[in-house]
C-alpha cells in the first residue's frame, strides 16, 4: 500500500499548478465567457505543451500515462482552477479512439494529444438520461456504405470539436445492450448540424442533428454492435476525470471559505470563532476527505475487470454527488450575499460542483447502479 | 380543534381563485410556471390588475385604500396565487416601507407616497444592507449630514433587489456618528433620479442581475423625506423585520413547486419508466410532500393565532428556516429530475426573447437557475444561523 | 379553522396532567419494573376513574369522547409521563370490539372503561412485520365451532389481557385482503397460551400460541372474512394514539434537554451557551412542532374516508418516526453521559421513542405506504 | 499510488486468519457474532488465548512482551479479528495505562505491572471521568494528599468501564489545588482492593451495568504507585488520548456489522420479498456501504501515514466522527431491519444463559441495545463535538 505519487506525477501536478495559477482565474474565464468565446485556445494550447493531453494516454497511445492516478492528479488540479478547456473529451472520445481505433482511426490520437483537433463523444439522447444503452439514432447499412440518423443531445464540446465520436444502433431495440456500434464522423460530413450553447457552469455543449448522414464503412470504431462495453469503459474514465476536477472544486471552495471565515468579521468577530459554523466546516471537511478518498479507490480499480471498476465508479460518484453538494452549499451559506455572487469565484465551482453531477448518472442513479452491480 | 375553513373563508377562497381565472393573463401565467424572468412590465402590470381589483395592498386599512385582510384571509390569498402562478406582488412598497410610514410617518408622507405604491407610479426599493455588515444590520456606515432643510448623504448599500427597476429607495442612514451603535441611524426616503444616486447590478450565481449596489455621492435629500424622529430609525426597522413577515413559511410557493416536480417526474423517462415511479426519487418527493403537509398546518397555527391577536415570537423562526429548507429541497430535486437537461444555461429563453426556443422538455431550462437562486432563501431576511440562535434564545434565555 | 382545544378537552388534560405528575415518577416506575410487575394498578385504576379510558370511546359507545383529538389530548400527556399502563389496548382491541360488536360483545367495553377488564389486540406474526393483511393463522369451521391455530407475536399488554382479539385467516391466503376474520377469545379458553416479556421501553407484551383453540360461532367480531377494515381502521386509532404518545414523550426530553443546557457547565459556561448546541436545538424544536402538526393532521382526519385517513397516518407516523429518532439521538448527545444511565428520564423517553418507531409500521414503512396511497 | 498491500502484509494477513480459525472458540465467536453480552470469563479466556500466541500487546515493544506491529499490521489484525467475530481486547492495561508506564513510568513499575497486564492477573480499568466533567477531563476533583510515603486518596471517578471486574484502577488525582487546572494533577495506579475503594456500577440505557462509579474514602496508596514525577499527570493523560487512539475509525467494526445487516437484510421478510429487495431500505445500507468504503481508505491514508512515521492530528479527529457516525447508523440500520422483532428486551439471552431461548429471528435481540449503546461513541473519547472543535481550529488556527 503506498498512497504516495510517484515523482513523475508530482512533477505534472506541480508545473500544471503553477501554470494555472500564473495563467487561469476567474476573472479571465469570465470575460472569456462574456466575450462569447468557448474557451481560451492559448491556454489549451499550453495545457498540451505541458503534456496534459499526454497523460491521459499510456505510452502504448502515443502519451506517457493514461492510469487512473493519472487523471486523478490532472483533473484535481484543473478542478482546482475551474478550468473549462476541452480535456475532458480527450479522455472520453479520445480515450475511445486509442481503445478501439485501427491504425489509421489512431492517427487522430497524436492531434488531440497536440492539442491540435478535438473529438467530442456524442452519446447521448433526448430521452436517455443517463443510460449509455438508451440508443435510438439508427445506423443503416446501405451498400457500402453506413447511414445515421438521430439527434445527439449534450455533446460536451460537440461546436468545438472537428470529429465526433457518436453511439448508433445497428440492431435491436431503444434500450438493448447488444446492437450499439461506435462511429468516427467528421463534423463536416453533410447532413450533421452542430448547435452550440453554453451550460451552468460555462462549459460548452450542443446538440448534433444527424440527417441522412451517409459514413463509409471505415468510419466504424471497433466491432460492430459490441461498442456498449468500450463506451462503458470509455465513461469510467471520464467519471475519474470529473470525480477528480470535483475534488480539486471542492479543495478550491473549501480555501475560499476557510479564508473568508478567518477574514470576515461580524457581531465583532471572526466568524470563523462561531461554533455553529465550526461544526458545520469539520463535517464539510470529513467529507472532502472521504471524497479524495472516494477518488483514490476508483482511480486505483479503473484497470480491474469491469464489475469492480464500476462499482468504484459508482460508489465514487454517487458520494462526490452527495460531497459536492454539500460543499457548494455550505460554502455558499457561510459566505452569505457574496458567495452568491457570478463576480466571485465560488460561484463557479458551486455551479461546476452542481453540474457534475448531472453529468454521466447523479447521486441516485450511480446508487441504484452500485445496488444493482453488489446484487448481480 | 377544527382543521376545516369557514364558510366565509371558503367563499373568499372561490372568490379569489375565481379572479385570478378570469383576471391573470395566459402569458404572465405562463411565465411564472416555467419560472423564466418577469420583466418590468410584468410586474407593473400584475400591480395594476390587482389594485384594480382593490387586492393589491391586503394588510393595508382600508382607508389608505387596502384590505385590511386578516391572516388566514391573506394566507388564503396567497395559497391561490400561487397554485394560480401568478407573479408574486413586489414587496418593498407593499408590506415594508408602507407599514413604517402607517406606524410612525407623517400624514403627509402617507398622502404623497402611498397612493404612488397602488397606482405603480412608484417603484420602492430597500437600502438596509452594506458591504461586509451581512446579516448585523445594524451596522450602518452610510452618513447622513443635515445641512440647512436638507440632508447630504454619502456611502453605498447593497443587496438592493431589482433596485435597478426603482425611482424611490427607503434607507437606514447614520445621523449620529458619535452614538451607539443601533442608536444614531435615522430612516430615510430618496429619490433614485437625484443627482449622485448611482445603481450597479450585481450578477447571480443564477446569471441575473437580480440585486443592485446603489451609491450615494453627497445626495442631496429633503429633510421632510425623514420618516419619524432623527436617530430612532433602528425602531422603525426592527419594526419591519419583527411584524412584517407575512407568508415567511412560503407554503404557497411550496406547494406550487410541489405540483411542478409531480408533473415533471410523472413525465420524464428514468429507466424505461416516469421517474415519479422510481423509488428512490418518489421517496424523496414524498418526504418533502409530507414535511410540507406538516409545515402547511404548523404556518395555519401561527397565521390563526396571529388572526386571534397573538404576536408571533419564535414561531416565525421556525417557519422560515423549516420553510427555507423545504423550498430548497424542491428546487433542488427540481434540477434533479431533469437529469442532463438540467446543464444548458438559457439565459435568453428565461428573459422571455419571443425567438429563444427551450432546450429541453417543459421546466428545465429554470430548473438548474432557480436551485441556485433559491439558495438566497436561507442568506437573506435574516440568516437561518440568526433564525436559529432566535429560537432557542426564546426557550433557553441564555 | 381552529387550533385551540376545547373546555372538556383542556380540563381532561390538565386533570391528567396533575394526576401525573403527582403519582408518575421515572424512579416508581423503574421500582416497579424492577420488582417485577407489568404495570402498576393503582395507577391504572386512577386512570380509568379520572376518564382517560372513557375518554377512548365514542357516547354512543359508552364513553364520551373517541374523537382524533381525544386520542391527540390523552396520550399526548401519557407520553410526557411516559405511562405505561394499558391504555393503548383499549383503543386498539377495545376500539374493535366497540366497533364490530353485537350488544353481548359491547358489555366488555363497559368493563375496559371501567378499568376492570383488560383486552389485547393479537394481530402480529413471525413473518408479517408490519403488514396488517399478513395473517396465516387459520380459523377453521368445525361443525358448530370454529377452530383457531397459529403463533401470534408482539401482543401488547397480552399477559396482563383477560380477552384476545385475534385476527385468523377463514379463507385465501397468507396476504390476501379478503378472508380475515376477528375473534373474541377469552385467555383462559383451552389452547391459549400466553407467554408474556417485557419489552425495552418497559412496555409488556407477550407472544401467543393458539393450538386448536375452540371457540363458539357468537366469537366471531364483525362479519366473517372482513375484518381487514376494520383492523386497520382501529390501527389509524392506535396510530393516532402513538404519535400523539411520541410527541408527549419528546416535549418531555426537550424540557429535560432544555434544563440540562441551562445548568450545565462546561469549561465554565453553561453548555446551552454553545453556539454549535443552540443551533442543533433549534433544528430539534423545529421538528417537534412539525411533529406536533403532524398529529393534529392525523387526528383531525381521523373520522374521514379510508383514503385521506390513511394518509394522514402514514405522513405522520413517518414524520414522528424522524422527529423521534432525531430527539432521542441529539437529546442524549447533548446530555452526554448521563443521558445514556438507566436513572435518568431522558433514557425511557428515548427508548419509547425509538420503540414506537417498531410499532404497527416503521419511518420507512409508512413512507412506502404514503407514496403507494397517492399514486393509488 | 497503489492500493495493495504487500507480499508481507499479505501473508500477515493470512496468519492471522488462519490463527483465528483454528484458536477462537465457537462459543465465544457466536456470543461476539450475535451480540451477546461477554462474561469477565470470557474476555480472560480471549486475553489468555492472544497471550499464548504473544499477540496480545500488539503496539508495546517485544522487550516487554509485545508485537511492535506497525500501523498496517495492527490495521491487518484488527480488520481481520472483527470479521472472524473475536471479542475485542480491553484496551485499559494493553492500550491505555501500559503506553504510559513504556514512556513515563519507572522501570520496577514495568517490569511490576506489565507482565500481570499480559498473563490476565490483572484487570485495569480507567479513573478519568468525575461526576459533571464530562469532556473537560482537567476538570478533577479527586484529591491525593501525601502522608509520609503514601497518598490518601478522596474523591469520585465516573464512566468507568467495567469497573466492576477490575482490580486495578489508573486514576488522575489532584495533588496542588492551588496550581492552575491542567496542573497539579498526577497520575497514581490504584489497589481496588485497598480499604477505603468502593465500586457502583451504573446501569445504562441498554440495560447492562457497563459503567461504575468508583468511589475514594480515605484510601492509602502507597507513594510507589505515583507515575512520573508529581504534578505532571495532565501531560502523560494528553499523551495517551493523543498517541493511542488506534483504530478510532472502527473500520473493522463497521465492516463486521455490515455484513451482519447483509445477513439479516437477506433474510427476513418484507411485504413478500426480502427486505435486502426494498429499494428504501437497500438504498440505505448501499449509502452506509459506500462512505465505509471510502473510510476504509482514509483510515489507510492516515495508518499508512502512521506508518510512515507521520503523527496524525485532525485526521484522527475526522476517523473518529466519521467512524461514529457510520457505525450509529449501521446499528440504526440493524435495528431498523428487525421490525417488530427488535422489540423485546431478553436479557437473559444477551447474558448467555443456557435456558434462555431468543424471541424472533437470528440478532434480533442484540439489536435494539446495540443501537442504545452505541450512542456512546459519539460522546466517550472526546466527544464528537470536541472533535469538530479540533478538526475546525486545525485548518482555521482561530
Amino acid at each position: 500500500m503506498d498512497f504516495n505519487l510517484t515523482e513523475e506525477r508530482m512533477m505534472l501536478r506541480d508545473t500544471l499548478q503553477r501554470f494555472l495559477a500564473d495563467k487561469y482565474s476567474h476573472e479571465n474565464r469570465r470575460a472569456m465567457i462574456a466575450a462569447g468565446e468557448p474557451y481560451d485556445a492559448g491556454i489549451y494550447a499550453g495545457l498540451a505543451e505541458l503534456g496534459v493531453l499526454g497523460a491521459m494516454f499510456s505510452e502504448g497511445q502515443g502519451g506517457f500515462g493514461g492510469q487512473g492516478f493519472d487523471l486523478m492528479v490532472v483533473f484535481e488540479e484543473l478542478g482546482r482552477a475551474g478550468v473549462i478547456e476541452p480535456v475532458l473529451p480527450a479522455v472520453l472520445a479520445g480515450g475511445l479512439i486509442a481503445a478501439l481505433g485501427n491504425e489509421r482511426q489512431r492517427g487522430l490520437v497524436e492531434e488531440i494529444i497536440a492539442g491540435t483537433h478535438v473529438a467530442a463523444l456524442a452519446q447521448g439522447e433526448a430521452g436517455s438520461r443517463y443510460d449509455l444503452n438508451h440508443v435510438e439514432t439508427t445506423a443503416a447499412a446501405e451498400g457500402d456504405a453506413i447511414v445515421l440518423n438521430g439527434i445527439k443531445t449534450h455533446v460536451l464540446y460537440g461546436a468545438e470539436a472537428q470529429t465526433l465520436v457518436v453511439s448508433a444502433r445497428e440492431a435491436g431495440a431503444a434500450a438493448d445492450a447488444a446492437g450499439i456500434s461506435l462511429f468516427l464522423v467528421p463534423v463536416n460530413t453533410p447532413g450533421v448540424t452542430v448547435s452550440g450553447h453554453r451550460n451552468m457552469d460555462g462549459t460548452p455543449s450542443a446538440t448534433v442533428a444527424l440527417d441522412d448522414v451517409r459514413l463509409a464503412d471505415t468510419a466504424r470504431l471497433g466491432a460492430a454492435g459490441e461498442g456498449l462495453a468500450a463506451l462503458e469503459a470509455a465513461v469510467a474514465r471520464g467519471l475519474t476525470a470529473i470525480c477528480a476536477e470535483a475534488l480539486g472544486a471542492m479543495e478550491a471552495a473549501k480555501e475560499l471559505t476557510t479564508g473568508y471565515l478567518k477574514e470576515r468579521k461580524q457581531f465583532g468577530e471572526p466568524i470563523g470563532k462561531f461554533q455553529a459554523l465550526q461544526h458545520r466546516m469539520a463535517d464539510m471537511l470529513i467529507e472532502v476527505e472521504q471524497a479524495r478518498s472516494a477518488v483514490i479507490n476508483m482511480a486505483g480499480n479503473l484497470d480491474q475487470p469491469r464489475g469492480r471498476r464500476e462499482i468504484h465508479a459508482c460508489a465514487a460518484k454517487n458520494l462526490i454527488g452527495r460531497a459536492g453538494a454539500l460543499v457548494a452549499e455550505e460554502c455558499i451559506q457561510m459566505h452569505g450575499g457574496i458567495g452568491m455572487t457570478d463576480e466571485y469565484a465560488l460561484s463557479h465551482f458551486a455551479r461546476r460542483l452542481t453540474m457534475i453531477d448531472h453529468l454521466f448518472g447523479d447521486t441516485d442513479y450511480h446508487l441504484e447502479r452500485f445496488i444493482a452491480l453488489k446484487a448481480g | 380543534m377544527d382543521l376545516n375553513y369557514t364558510r366565509e373563508e371558503q367563499a373568499f377562497r372561490t372568490e379569489v381563485r375565481q379572479w385570478l381565472k378570469e383576471t391573470l393573463p395566459h402569458d404572465l401565467r405562463e411565465k411564472v410556471r416555467l419560472g423564466k424572468r418577469l420583466a418590468k412590465a410584468d410586474v407593473e402590470l400584475w400591480h395594476s390588475l390587482l389594485n384594480a381589483r382593490g387586492w393589491l395592498a391586503p394588510n393595508w386599512p382600508r382607508a389608505y385604500g387596502g384590505c385590511e385582510w386578516n391572516a388566514v384571509q391573506r394566507h388564503i390569498f396567497e395559497e391561490e396565487a400561487c397554485l394560480a402562478h401568478a407573479p408574486r406582488s413586489l414587496p418593498f412598497g407593499l408590506s415594508m416601507l408602507a407599514p413604517v410610514l402607517l406606524a410612525f410617518g407623517s400624514e403627509d408622507q402617507r398622502q404623497r407616497f402611498l397612493p404612488r405604491i397602488l397606482n405603480g407610479q412608484d417603484w420602492w426599493c430597500q437600502g438596509y444592507s452594506e458591504p461586509g455588515a451581512g446579516s448585523d444590520l445594524a451596522a450602518v456606515k452610510t452618513r447622513a449630514v443635515r445641512d440647512g432643510d436638507h440632508y447630504v448623504v454619502n456611502g453605498q448599500k447593497t443587496w438592493t433587489t431589482l433596485g435597478q427597476h426603482a425611482n424611490w429607495i427607503f434607507c437606514l442612514v447614520r445621523t449620529d456618528p458619535d452614538a451607539k451603535k443601533q442608536e444614531g441611524i435615522s430612516f430615510l426616503l430618496i429619490d433614485m433620479e437625484t443627482p449622485g444616486v448611482t445603481v450597479r447590478p450585481i450578477v447571480l450565481i443564477d446569471g441575473e442581475p437580480e440585486v443592485n449596489e446603489v451609491f450615494f455621492d453627497n445626495v442631496r435629500v429633503p429633510a421632510e423625506n425623514l420618516v419619524g424622529e432623527e436617530n430612532k430609525g433602528w425602531t422603525y426597522a426592527k419594526y419591519l423585520l419583527t411584524h412584517e413577515r407575512t407568508n415567511i413559511a412560503g407554503v404557497g410557493f411550496s406547494n406550487a413547486l410541489l405540483t411542478t416536480l409531480k408533473h415533471v417526474a410523472a413525465r420524464v423517462n428514468s429507466g424505461g419508466r416516469p421517474l415519479a415511479q422510481n423509488p428512490h426519487f418518489a421517496a424523496r418527493i414524498a418526504q418533502a410532500e409530507i414535511d410540507l403537509m406538516a409545515m402547511a398546518t404548523t404556518n395555519l397555527r401561527v397565521v390563526s393565532a396571529a388572526a386571534n391577536g397573538q404576536a408571533p415570537g419564535a414561531e416565525s423562526s421556525m417557519l422560515k428556516v423549516k420553510g427555507t429548507v423545504i423550498r430548497q429541497e424542491l428546487t433542488s430535486l427540481l434540477r434533479r429530475a431533469m437529469g442532463p437537461d438540467a446543464l444548458p444555461f438559457q439565459p435568453d429563453f428565461l428573459d422571455g426573447c419571443s425567438n429563444a426556443a427551450a432546450l429541453g422538455p417543459d421546466h428545465a431550462a429554470a430548473a438548474a437557475p432557480s436551485y441556485f437562486n433559491m439558495r438566497k432563501l436561507s442568506i437573506f431576511g435574516g440568516s437561518n444561523e440568526v433564525q436559529r440562535t432566535i429560537i432557542t434564545k426564546a426557550i433557553l434565555g441564555l
